[in-house]
């Protein structure tokens, strides 16, 4: 199917100022221009949680599996060993991915699994009306911590790159093109690639002031050099005064998961055969 | 004497369980018809395990062992010990030579081995080939069984058993059986060959007894069968990724037990919602939480039916044997997939681990009356409402279509909906498929009746249970009344099964009756139970005896 | 007038529920007896919410409301098109002045900002101050209820709704009512403080609607009642955590809903076989899986009766009301310490998200018969086999004793055994603690019955229903019947409740009568049902219409 | 309770030659010197998982709570906020906290909630029978993956080191000095305290040559040091040909989540009072 409209008609509920309209923007381009490549869309396919993130996949007017709260990336990882000629995006949520279904993450990044996630990482539990999850500063109050919570939160970046992750960047929901960059290098790439994706959520975390002050660009950074990818991870811990570096991190080929995982498939006549020889082994 | 059992015990890492299952070859190819039952505590080496091998001269596995033993094999002292009630007067116990005090005749184990030069390994051909000679079976057959069943250094195997066999008295000659040598599955291998033939892509698995052979045995044969097999994180990844397979177009199934199905049980509700389809292999052992991995029960029924938030329709069956398991677990998938349901083959230890003399069914033929799906206009809606509630399916990657799987309550596009009347027609629609996966297995045999058909008292069990209660019966002569399908519930065809039952006996391995609760929440009466959940099988004679007592 | 009923609408973002709730509290220092329920989707700003409070002379909160409205607040045009139906030809309807094109009275709310210099979000106070005025509700009551509820800005507030109270007509007096003011609580804060006066210690929960509100509220008040409150990774930690808080001492609660739920059965089935009490908030919502999270439900009964594997007893409370809410909660902890057991307070959405007036009820007194513990000679046994089943519990940190407590099937010292003896007879242990918690509870009101208690047709209904019904079957002349406990099944007490009654009809938030089942399962026929699934509870109109289709 | 018998009567079920015994007596050993320092016992709670390792529940003569397959680390944190006063120990498998519950080990670092991890890392599923766990070597033949896995194994130190872990070891079921002292340590620690333990499973992946051939010891190795612990850490991969760091990768001190969350008891009166005045304000 080509020529589509990229949006559905669903009524989009986003707040105003939301940065998921930046990252759905951002998709959208991405995709349209893969469509111009004569690339068809019917081979996409989006996966998402549970969340403000996750109502993109009734927004995007393509293929797309709205699954559970944390739970993005088994599916993903089904439907691209199902059929590798798929392309899989994972849109998760911070509180999704980091917290309910973070083992999930890191083995996707383990296994070097192809399929893309972006992570709607606005330190947040957005739809649920404003909890602290993993990435949110240590003393955040929300409403279930609201004397300030007592923990500091994760790196995801430093997660990733000590979980063997082959893509791993940072974009800001305020900085349109590079994101639109990052998703596409990230789609192309072979192999697991993970995006945190530092999303102003209007409503419960405004916090662009704060980035506006910290964020610079990743650009004379060699994505080839583990160490110094985590030593750039490193320099803002998702709570101080860091300074807070975007784009790529670090970047690496290696044996997908698919690859290595997906079985030739049999006809119906050879698997009986089989059926019948094993069970003749068996007498 | 058409009826032979035989106990093979030791410590566990002494290989008892490949012991039991040569024994029970030779039985095969003596012409029995086989049921091995593997005892064994959950540890890796020590302990006492113990392989009870029954063959009859029935057409079918008996699917169960009797209390007494015909033969002992006595691999260490620990057999003797725990299992001396099982001789009868004229049981034959062979035992190993110098390290078992017994009275039978002993191995000379270490002798033989010694004077053949055989690894340690070996000893339990020795064994085989006294209990052979005990057994009076010609060294043709087991020439042959070893010959087929132990590929790596059969001459030498058979040595060390030729020398056993020429040692040993035959004391308690077992005639040659009438029916043919037939394959020796256990019940998780022929759920696996069911599935094969359901048309099964992919097996996602995450380990745990009973139900971890499935695993092992599909990841073997997985090139073979052009099969994907995954073993991932952990149970919850395995169930979403059965439904990223089902999102695909590739039938997926997962297996699992007790507390790995519990993780599932989120993933089980999206598959309800989502339409998709999904079989799992739900092998019971005794609960709750832990209890005991390796020991068997029947107490995760109604959990099963009600698990996962919500209501959805689902397919739930519980075969009895391997040659059931086949036939079901084909069938599972194919309903599955058909209704866009998920399916359980709900076995225990007894069956998924038990080993049992199988004839490959027949394959079903095609469901008349087609898929039920109706074609639906215009642009393609992933749960467009249709008259049998069934959508017609695409997938993510079909050429032309947007496909939007929902977890969320959504409209026929699959676009996410807040509306109390799209909510509620949705909702029937799903039910409405519970009618149709019905009117789907019509044509099968969802309730076996068995024993004596006309009794006026009946057994009512399920699942592995059909075997003892069908001895039982038989020999009592009572009627036995078994549903394979639990949910949809039969209940006509359990009615008119139990027609003219003047007293039903629910027979189960639980401890609360969950069949007679869902029979009496059905209208259907059952006025006495036995119940057993010491995680130990029925035998036929406790069973018996049970049954006498309130018949 | 004394049943008066207003609808507050708007966009999500509007603060809707706050301006219900000081129509709320208006209505209740009027002198009624005041029933809110909050309707929006599920999201953070724009979409339709609104909210409908009741207020009656009755002496209890109504628990439901109308179809129809008397006074129709519309904060924005989707109000007014939405709700259009529910006006009566004696209706008020007051909207905003410039935004909304309606029949009615318009509320300047923007001119009176401009004039107050009031910030936007204090637009809401000139509607309360219209609703009063128009509803002829004295200024000194106004003035009271702004103080006490709107603790910023109050004199501010006053002013914009005092100058909206001005310009206003009153149409539609609002006689004052009978009944003293009282607190307004909604279900899940109810719970909350029945849970603190069952001496709870740490209440530990992931959010997930509708169950969340218990989170915050006692995270918000944590302090000042000593509470550990803590939110995990996931609900798998929360459940286990709560566990590690039984195992040393302290009584923990958890909360969640449909998926969160699942993800705890696997703890569930630790909880029943190491013998640790936790309760659980369950809140319902629609389903399957994520369904429709911010609308409610009543089809997790049977899941929660059955979730985790293996048999084990558990307590199952469904109170219909934030009163009831409040004992309930209580003895629900109080009875799984004593009984060493799992239990629920199941609720839904209607309940956790309604707001009622309630009266907090005495405390219970203590339990006769004292916590049914044997002595226990010896070393410590954790669990030890005792008559009522129930082992005298110690800790870890217990001085002087060794605490093992364990998964797997143990004996009475909390060691693992494989034997089958034992095994049975623990299970048989912990089975008797049915029978124990039974005993327990039959000094608190299992069945509840109301409406017409000699009628011949009677309703049987479960949970938040229990308002609606009363209601209804009151003005129909039909017999109420509401199980609160749901599990130990109170056959024998609902029986009697059922006593003469020729035909039962069941009401249930559900598509397949769960409740109903329960009921033919325990041997009680019910002829008919009454179901609704859409979401949205019953309302009087429609329950008495479809009551009166069957009966 | 003292000068009891650390051994219950319970058969001891492990296979001979089995890394568990010395894990086992290495903890016996720290316990019995606990009592001669004059520190009672009872205030111990060892919590396992399912599996061979578990077993010790069973074994040492102390509080436990043999729990679940993966979920040691939430009971042990349930535990702790429940009653400070207890020093809890987790016997955990690799299986167990590095796969199904491997978001708990890393939520707990990132707390730095006060109980040590021991993880009996036989790099097998042992209890099962022998299957790949995540720290399985690439390639790796079990009964699940015959063919071999198709996945690199994670490094659990670094993955602790990037999650905030304030305690982090590595000892081996042959070096029953060290792995002493770094069970001392640990449970000495105020914070969350990890140690990896290289377990040795006889049966199912006896690979004592190939650590023998690679362990050394961390004795010139500076614990504070954050990157120098990473650099350790990474010279070992679980799979290759690496040098193989035993002791101490790194240790520091920070608040505790135990200290920051546990709430101040109030009577039952002073509770009553609490209900009231909330109700009032209700009013
Ligand atoms: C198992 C489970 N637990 C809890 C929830 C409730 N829930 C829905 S969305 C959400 C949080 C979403 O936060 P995040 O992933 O950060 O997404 P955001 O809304 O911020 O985009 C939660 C806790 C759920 N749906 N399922
Ligand atoms: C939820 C769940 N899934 C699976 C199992 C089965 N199971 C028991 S022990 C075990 C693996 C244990 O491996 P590990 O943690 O490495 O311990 P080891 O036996 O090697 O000491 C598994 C998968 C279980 N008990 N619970
Ligand atoms: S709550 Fe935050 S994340 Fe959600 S839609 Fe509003 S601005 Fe966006
Ligand atoms: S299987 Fe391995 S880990 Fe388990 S007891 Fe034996 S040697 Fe130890
Ligand atoms: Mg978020
Ligand atoms: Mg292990």
């Amino acid at each position: 199917m080509t020529g589509r409209d990229l949006i559905t008609p669903a009524q989009n509920t986003w707040c105003p100022g939301c940065g998921n309209f930046t990252i759905q923007h951002a998709l959208k381009r991405v995709l349209a221009k893969r469509e111009e490549d004569g690339k068809s869309l019917d081979n996409v396919v989006l996966v998402s949680g549970i969340g403000c993130h996750a109502k993109i996949a009734d927004y995007l007017n393509i293929n797309s599996f709205y699954s559970l709260h944390g739970r993005t990336i088994p599916v993903a990882t089904g439907l691209k060993l199902a059929n590798p000629d798929l392309t899989v995006i994972c849109c998760c949520g911070d509180g999704d991915c980091y917290a309910e279904g973070l083992d999930h993450l890191i083995f996707a990044a383990k296994r070097n699994i192809d399929i893309t996630v972006i992570v709607h990482d606005n330190r947040v539990y957005g739809l649920t009306t404003g909890q602290y999850t993993p990435t949110s500063p240590l003393g955040f109050k929300g409403r279930s911590t609201p004397l300030g919570t007592s923990e500091s939160p994760l790196n995801p970046v430093e997660l990733m790159l000590a979980s063997g992750a082959t893509f791993v960047a940072r974009g800001y929901s305020k900085k349109m093109p590079q994101l639109e960059g990052l998703f596409q290098g990230a789609i192309r790439h072979r192999g697991f690639a993970f995006i945190d994706v530092l999303q102003i959520c209007a409503t419960f975390f405004p916090v662009a002031d704060y980035y506006g002050e910290r964020v610079y660009d990743l650009a004379d950074h060699d994505p080839g050099d583990l160490s110094a990818a985590f030593w750039r991870a490193r320099e803002w811990d998702y709570s101080g005064e860091g300074k807070i570096a975007l784009g790529q991190f670090f970047l690496a080929e290696r044996p997908t998961f698919d690859d290595r995982v997906v079985a030739t498939p049999r006809t119906a006549a050879e698997r009986e055969q089989a059926v019948r020889d094993i069970l003749s082994g068996r007498t | 004497m058409d009826d032979v059992t035989v106990l093979v015990g030791g410590k566990a890492g002494d290989g008892i369980n490949s012991a039991g299952t040569m024994v029970a070859q030779l039985l095969n190819h003596l012409g029995y018809s086989v049921y091995l039952n593997f005892d064994y505590p959950s540890l890796i080496r020590g302990g006492h395990n113990f392989t009870i091998i029954r063959g009859t001269a029935a057409p079918k596995s008996p699917g169960t062992c009797g209390e007494k033993a015909d033969f002992l094999l006595a691999l260490d002292q620990a057999t003797v010990e725990q299992h001396n009630n099982r001789l009868k007067p004229d049981s034959v116990l062979l035992y190993t030579e110098g390290l078992v005090k017994a009275n039978g005749q002993a191995v000379p184990v270490k002798e033989i081995l010694t004077t053949e030069q055989a690894p340690a390994v070996m000893g339990n051909s020795a064994f085989i080939g006294g209990f052979a000679r005990a057994a009076g079976i010609d060294w043709e057959i087991v020439d042959l069984v070893f010959r087929r069943h132990i590929p790596k250094g059969t001459d030498q195997n058979l040595r060390v058993a030729r020398s056993a066999y020429d040692r040993i008295a035959t004391v308690r000659p077992v005639p040659r059986g009438p029916n043919p040598p037939r394959p020796l599955l256990n019940g998780n291998e022929a759920v696996g060959l069911g599935l094969i033939r359901g048309g099964l892509d992919a097996y996602i698995s995450y380990p745990m007894t009973p139900s971890s052979g499935l695993l092992h045995f599909l990841a073997g044969e997985s090139e073979r069968l052009g099969l994907t097999v995954v073993h991932p994180e952990n149970e919850i990844a395995v169930i979403l990724m059965a439904l990223g397979f089902a999102a695909a177009k590739k039938r997926a199934a997962v297996g699992t037990s007790g507390g790995g199905f519990c993780l599932m049980t989120e993933g089980l509700s999206l598959a309800g919602m989502a339409e998709l389809p999904v079989v799992t292999l739900m092998s019971q052992r005794t609960g709750p939480s832990t209890g005991l991995p390796t020991y068997t029960g029947q107490a995760d029924l109604r959990f099963v039916i009600h698990a996962g938030q919500g209501e959805f329709p689902r397919l739930v069956v519980a075969p009895s044997d391997a040659s059931e398991a086949i036939a079901w677990s084909s069938r599972a998938l194919d309903l599955a997939w058909r209704c866009q349901v998920p399916a359980f083959i709900l076995t225990d230890k007894t069956l998924s681990e038990g080993t049992y003399s199988i004839d490959l069914p027949d394959r079903d033929l095609p469901v008349p009356g087609g898929d039920g799906m109706e074609a639906v206009e215009g642009p393609y809606q992933r749960y467009a409402d249709t008259p049998s509630g069934i959508s017609p399916p695409a997938f993510a990657g079909t050429a032309g279509v947007i496909v939007k799987v929902n977890s969320y309550a959504h409209d026929e596009y699959g676009i996410t909906t807040e509306d109390g009347e799209v909510t509620a027609a949705m909702t029937k629609k799903r039910l409405r498929k519970a009618e149709t996966l019905k009117k789907n297995l019509e044509s099968y045999p969802q309730v076996v009746v068995s024993g004596a058909p006309d009794a006026a008292t009946a057994v009512l069990c399920w699942g592995s249970c059909g075997s003892v209660c069908t001895e039982t019966g038989t020999r009592l002569g009572l009627r036995v009344v078994r549903p394979v399908v639990l949910e949809p519930f039969p209940k006509s065809l359990l009615e008119a099964a139990l027609a003219g039952a003047t007293r039903v006996i629910a027979v189960e391995e639980n401890a609360t009756a969950q069949l007679a609760g869902l029979a009496h929440e059905n209208g259907i009466r059952v006025h006495d139970t036995v119940l057993r959940y010491d995680g130990r099988p029925f035998t036929p004679e406790d069973l018996a005896l049970r049954l006498r007592g309130v018949i």
